[in-house]
């Protein structure tokens, strides 16, 4: 009988704390893991995201000149993975949770950026920022100057396997 | 053969623990070790022919009192021709992982079991028929136990030519039924679940019911098998699993992903630094406070006393504000990677952790003394859902569970990993061997895991709290060990080529108090049920895991990171050259 | 006159007033919670929303569709028949025994459809219904005739003045204490509501009924509530015995409140009993009051 | 009919069971189901309220992705809750399917088996994601997510859809 007292006391000491929200805002804390976004304006196309994110969602595809990266986070685990890895800021996870929806289309996100083609075969195969990017951190300086393009950047993968062994195959003939 | 015979010439005062025991096995079957191996003072890993499993396990459980852990089953066939199975022992009172290898001839896809010996084989004989194909002989109730009542019989899921995403038509087909006795046949079958208001997840339950008494039970669960297992071996990498280890259970999820980190850790036998190891035990031991207060608050809701349920999980709200405030959610912490963990404590955190475990000291012991005095409470638990000391043994129970039946082991004092080895505190054990005993069990715990987060802040070392984890060689094996709040959770790894694990076995302490349950309900009340499942703190889908690592979408386009095209970049440099 | 007066406003009361005293635990359950739980017209609305949703029959059969019809007619028959501030509406009609024949027809009936529903949970559900009738009815019978034998009439108007003008009597006060404690399962709560255990059997007998019968049963339910505890207040606490009708009749509303508070607080601080650990606490709590009416026999 | 009409239009969205439904989740949804009935987050002053019968059901809150094994029990279920009802599906698995969509036991988000009403992301979602998807459910708030895109050609102004911050609509007076 005592014991019942005294829980009903713990009970009736404790206020009642039931917070307002959803009728009154109530943000989440500074690391809170919330809703991935993409700032377009920043994407350069790399990919790292991609190759991270445990559920696999980011997906980076292309058609003509675009390279599009594209993801739909309805399935994403909130690690903010991607967010880590961005090299330039552009993945972000913010701290909104209110994400609640009818249409999974609403959790779509999809940034489209200019392809460079590849100066020996035409086909497009690296962003024009990524290009830019990786121009700025690793052109030497002699090549900016002369405002030339290293080959690594400038060829796709293919002929770039097809350029080497040219090269190599030269360099054999003439010793 | 080689490395078993090298520890014999060692004189035998300098031998290890390990030594010694791997001395005695080979002086009592020597001819059926193939092989042995001691990486670490507290593993052993051995290779024994597969005609010898029985007198070697029999001698393993019954003379050295090894705890069985686990069998994993992992298919080779597509790199030596075999299927190995192994047998994974805690040997406690050293303080040794013991692993029994088996090869298995493609050809001839068969075990002897062990069952008879260990009645915890049962399940673990079964699981690797269903997902591995290799047959136990002699198993008592080779039922399916795993896979969808319309999988296909031939499709082996773990084997290496099925892939992961292989999906067979669906079909309608009813789950397979255990043997009657003549009594049950007679009595009332009463069907619980899959879906049953008080279990929070799915499972399924046949009762045989004489009134409103339990004379037996079956248990049809494994609802929550999403093929995690098989998801490592092809799709995801080292440092994505954490993250799906952490959705292994949605409660001890940190000690999930930290036990896999240990595991790659000792694999790659990478050091991490203290800090991290600081981190990762303060973490643990926030999960385990807020982990029993949720199971106090639930066991009561069982029992219709929602009262209960609302005080504890009011007082426990503030720990799950204080890790979302720390690490950025509330149950998933996304804290590990091999090798340290992402995000640091800041000073103000230490303060905030050490204020509201004060808070929750004191309300909780007030809660908990109000509890424990409570006469009613009393009559519903008191020699309710028994579980002898050997019953808890022959089905190696773990955690709580078995702490409140005598059988005092606590993987944070037996196999000392993280900050534990730093620290002192006494596992809470109990002999009253039923529900009332569990639940002072876990009350002792919380108070033993806020006295041990405060001791751990008050030493907390300064550093790094990550050092990457480089390339790790291939066929390398590791096995993490963790209490988590319902027991003993152990990970094991073995390595395989491109950054990902060849094989990865999750087991936690669910699975041996599941098999358990049956011997608890009998004899109980059908209104003992919902308590009794709950005196285990059931985490189906922690059981019903199951794990592999492919390449999903992500090769319609080679990606690279930004170390990737640095590597490249470097490469060619030095071809131009 | 009065007694129609009377009578209607005990049908309003029950029928009306009914979700409103369950919308008024709730505040006092969400209070003992530590929250701000539900307005205290969710009831309303949950029997509004109720009556538009589907009726999908788990079974298809006459008992159990007519078993919520039965059901609410008898908890409104005897919500005539309890006394409302001293007033008997239907006294003439009938006496204690006729109350206590209605008041039992509701369970039974509950059980009726249980069986017919046909579902495992409900047949548990069911015997636990009956096995709670069995120790929990001959509490009330003995404690409501004691009052009977002490009046040396089984009118109800005789039963319930008698106290007034005697003041209460050691069996009297015995009696009430057993009727109070003979409330919780009779109301089903918790700890004696083993019957509708939602943790246990979903709900027992409910468990295949939905849309109107669902509303009609959980309607009859809060009734039977409001019924049970008026009948307690005006047998067992008929102070103060007030002049003017209306003020008394409000007097008795808000010690309704009361009481019902009470046994919403006893069912928040107690786990559910097992169905056994329930029928052996009974049969003391039957001797309780079997020496209660042995009291007031030999006129104590 | 009209009767029919009114208590739908005021009663049914303030009035919402819940049937909590697993269909393979790893338990950190369904404790924070659970959570949102707890008194800081108080799920019931919205009138819902967890129930224990699929025949009483208003809402089937599902959460984890389908695996093969609960597939036939989860349409089962579906049959047996009477209408109208509403499908929640509370959580990444429940959404998409989470980083198990493609395995061999799993079906993929509850969308492929059963017509979902509403979603509700996270891994888990907070109480108060819960309590926010509960709102949108009722029509107290109006959804913020939508799609984002974003083209490098035309320039000009990169859109950025930043939904912008709304007020909250109070529409039922009940609510305290």
């Amino acid at each position: 009988m005592i014991s019942k007292i005294k829980e009903a006391l713990i009970c009736l000491r404790a206020p009642r704390v039931t917070f307002r929200y959803p009728l009154e805002p109530m943000p989440a804390p500074a690391r809170f893991r919330g809703r991935p976004t993409i700032d377009g304006a920043k994407c350069i196309g790399c990919g790292a995201c991609a190759a991270v994110c445990p559920p696999r969602l980011i997906d980076i595809h292309g058609e003509g000149t675009t390279r599009t990266v594209e993801l739909n986070f309805s399935r994403c685990t909130y690690c903010a993975r991607c967010q880590e890895v961005c090299p330039v800021g552009a993945m972000q996870c913010t701290t909104d949770f209110e994400t609640a929806t009818n249409d999974r289309a609403n959790y779509s996100v999809k940034v489209e950026l200019a392809a460079v083609a590849c100066q020996s075969c035409g086909t497009p195969f690296i962003t024009q920022r990524m290009q830019q990017k990786l121009m700025a951190e690793f052109q030497p300086a002699w090549m900016q100057q002369r405002n030339e393009l290293p080959e690594w950047l400038s060829l796709c993968q293919s002929c770039r396997v097809e350029k080497t062994g040219m090269t190599m195959g030269r360099n054999i003939k003439n010793g | 053969m080689t490395t078993a015979q090298v520890t014999m010439t060692t004189a035998p005062e300098t031998l290890t623990k390990a030594q010694k025991i791997l001395q005695g096995i080979q002086e009592k079957f020597g001819v059926a070790l193939i092989s042995a191996e001691n990486p670490r003072p507290d593993r052993l890993f051995l290779k024994v022919r597969r005609e010898e499993i029985r007198p070697i396990t029999d001698y393993v459980f019954n003379t050295l009192k090894g705890r069985m852990v686990m069998s994993i089953g992992t298919d080779k066939t597509p790199v030596d021709g075999h299927y190995e199975v192994s047998y994974l022992y805690a040997l406690d009172a050293e303080g040794i992982a013991l692993n029994l290898k088996e090869l298995v001839p493609e050809n001839d896809p068969v075990v002897p079991s062990v069952a008879g010996i260990v009645t915890y084989a049962n399940w673990n004989e079964r699981e690797v028929y269903d997902l591995l194909g290799v047959k136990a002989e002699g198993h008592p109730d080779p039922r399916r136990l795993v896979l969808a009542d319309d999988w296909p019989d031939d499709v082996f899921p773990l084997r290496k030519s099925v892939p992961y995403n292989f999906k067979p038509p669906v079909r309608d087909v009813k789950p397979p039924m255990r043997e009657l006795t003549e009594r049950e046949k007679k009595s009332t079958i009463v069907n619980v679940g899959p879906f049953f208001p008080t279990l929070e997840e799915a499972a399924s339950f046949r009762l045989f019911v004489e009134g409103e008494r339990i004379i037996g039970a079956d248990y049809r669960g494994f609802f929550a098998h999403r093929g995690i297992e098989k998801l490592t071996d092809n799709v995801l990498d080292y440092n994505q699993i954490p993250f799906m280890a952490e959705r292994i259970c949605g409660i001890c999820g940190f000690v999930h992903s930290a036990c896999y980190c240990m595991a790659v850790e000792h694999a790659a036998e990478a050091e991490v630094p203290p800090r991290a190891q600081y981190i990762r035990a303060v973490m643990m031991e926030l999960e385990r406070i807020h982990s029993h207060l949720l199971w106090l608050g639930l066991a009561a809701h069982y029992l219709g006393f929602d009262t209960v349920l609302m005080q504890s999980w009011r007082i426990r709200e503030p720990i799950m504000w204080l890790v979302e405030a720390i690490t950025g959610n509330r149950k998933t912490y996304g804290l590990n990677l091999p090798g340290g963990v992402r995000r640091d404590f800041t000073n103000e955190h230490c303060d905030k952790i050490l204020e509201v475990i004060a808070k929750i000291e004191k309300e909780a012991g007030e809660l908990v003394a109000a509890a424990a005095e409570d006469h009613t409470l009393k009559m519903r638990l008191v020699d309710v859902g028994r579980l002898t000391p050997e019953d808890a043994r022959l089905l190696c129970c773990v955690g709580p569970t078995a702490r409140a039946s005598g059988v005092n082991i606590d993987a944070r004092k037996d196999f000392p990993y993280c900050a534990f080895p730093d620290l002192k505190f006494k596992p809470a054990v109990q002999h009253t061997n039923d529900i009332w005993g569990r639940l002072l069990v876990r009350a002792e715990e919380t108070f033993t895991s806020i006295d041990l987060v405060r001791q751990m802040l008050a030493r907390l070392p300064e550093g790094e709290i990550m050092a990457p984890v480089g390339n790790i060689p291939p066929w390398r094996e590791g096995v993490g060990v963790a209490e988590a709040p319902r027991g003993e959770c152990v990970h094991y790894v073995e390595t395989g080529h491109d950054n990902r694990p060849y094989r990865w076995r999750v087991r936690a302490a669910t699975y041996p108090q599941l098999q358990a349950v049956p011997y608890m309900l009998e004899g109980m009340h059908v209104a003992d049920f919902p308590i009794i499942v709950g005196s285990i703190d059931p985490c189906f889908s922690c059981t019903e895991r199951l794990i592999t690592v492919d390449r999903g979408n992500a090769n319609k386009l080679r990606i690279y990171e930004k170390k990737d095209l640095l590597a490249m970049s470097r490469r060619r440099t030095q071809e131009l050259r | 006159m009065r007694s129609v007066l009377v009578g209607i406003f005990n049908l309003l009361f029950a029928l009306a007033a009914a979700p409103l005293l369950d919308g008024i635990l709730r505040q006092v359950k969400a209070r003992l919670h530590s929250r701000r739980g539900p307005s205290i017209f969710q009831t309303y609305l949950d029997l509004g929303k109720l009556m538009v949703k589907d009726d999908q029959a788990g079974a298809n059969n006459t008992i159990f569709s007519l078993t919520p019809i039965v059901c609410f007619a008898s908890v409104l028959l005897a919500a005539l028949f309890i006394p409302m501030g001293g007033v008997v509406p239907l006294g003439f009609a009938g006496d204690t025994l006729v109350l206590m024949y209605i008041l039992t027809m509701g369970p039974l009936c509950v059980c009726l459809g249980g069986m017919a529903s046909g579902s495992p949970y409900a047949y548990v559900g069911v015997s636990r219904e009956i096995m709670t009738l069995m120790v929990v009815e001959p509490v009330m019978v003995m404690s409501l005739i004691a009052s009977a034998v002490k009046a040396h009439s089984l009118m109800l108007v005789d039963c319930i003045r008698q106290p007034l003008g005697a003041g209460p009597s050691l069996s009297f006060i015995i009696c009430g204490v057993a009727f109070f404690l003979a409330l919780q399962p009779e109301v089903a709560k918790v700890p004696f509501d083993q019957a509708e255990a939602e943790q246990e059997i979903m709900e027992g007998p409910l468990v295949e009924y939905s849309g109107r019968k669902l509303a009609m049963l959980k309607w009859s339910f809060y009734s039977k509530q409001i019924v049970l505890i008026t009948l307690f207040t005006e047998w067992f606490l008929p102070w103060p015995a007030l002049e003017s009708l209306p003020l008394r009749m409000a007097c008795t509303v808000l010690k309704v409140l009361v009481v019902a508070a009470l046994v919403e607080v006893i069912a928040q601080v107690f786990p559910r009993l097992k169905i056994n650990q329930s029928m052996r606490y009974f049969v003391s709590v039957n001797a309780f009051a079997l020496s209660g009416l042995m009291l007031a026999v030999i006129g104590l | 009919m009209a009767l029919n009409d009114f208590l739908m239009k005021h009663c049914f969205k303030r009035s919402l069971w819940v049937y909590h439904a697993n269909a393979g989740a790893c338990n950190g949804c369904d404790i924070e189901e659970i959570n949102a009935f707890t008194p800081y987050y108080d799920a019931e002053r919205f009138g819902m309220k967890l129930i224990a019968s699929p025949r009483h059901a208003d809402v089937l809150l599902v959460s984890g992705p389908v695996t093969r094994n609960i597939l036939p029990r989860l349409k089962r279920l579906y049959e047996s809750t009477p209408d109208p009802k509403v499908v929640i599906a509370c959580g990444s698995c429940a959404v998409g399917g989470g980083m198990w969509f493609d395995s061999y036991h799993v079906i993929g988000g509850v969308d492929k088996v059963l017509p979902v009403d509403f979603y509700i992301p996270g891994c888990p979602p907070r109480p108060e994601a819960i309590l926010w998807g509960a709102a949108v459910a009722m029509g107290l708030v109006k959804d913020k997510v939508k799609p984002y895109r974003y083209r490098q050609e035309g320039e000009g102004t990169p859109t950025l859809e930043v939904p912008p911050e709304e007020e909250i609509e109070l529409t039922g007076q009940v609510l305290k």
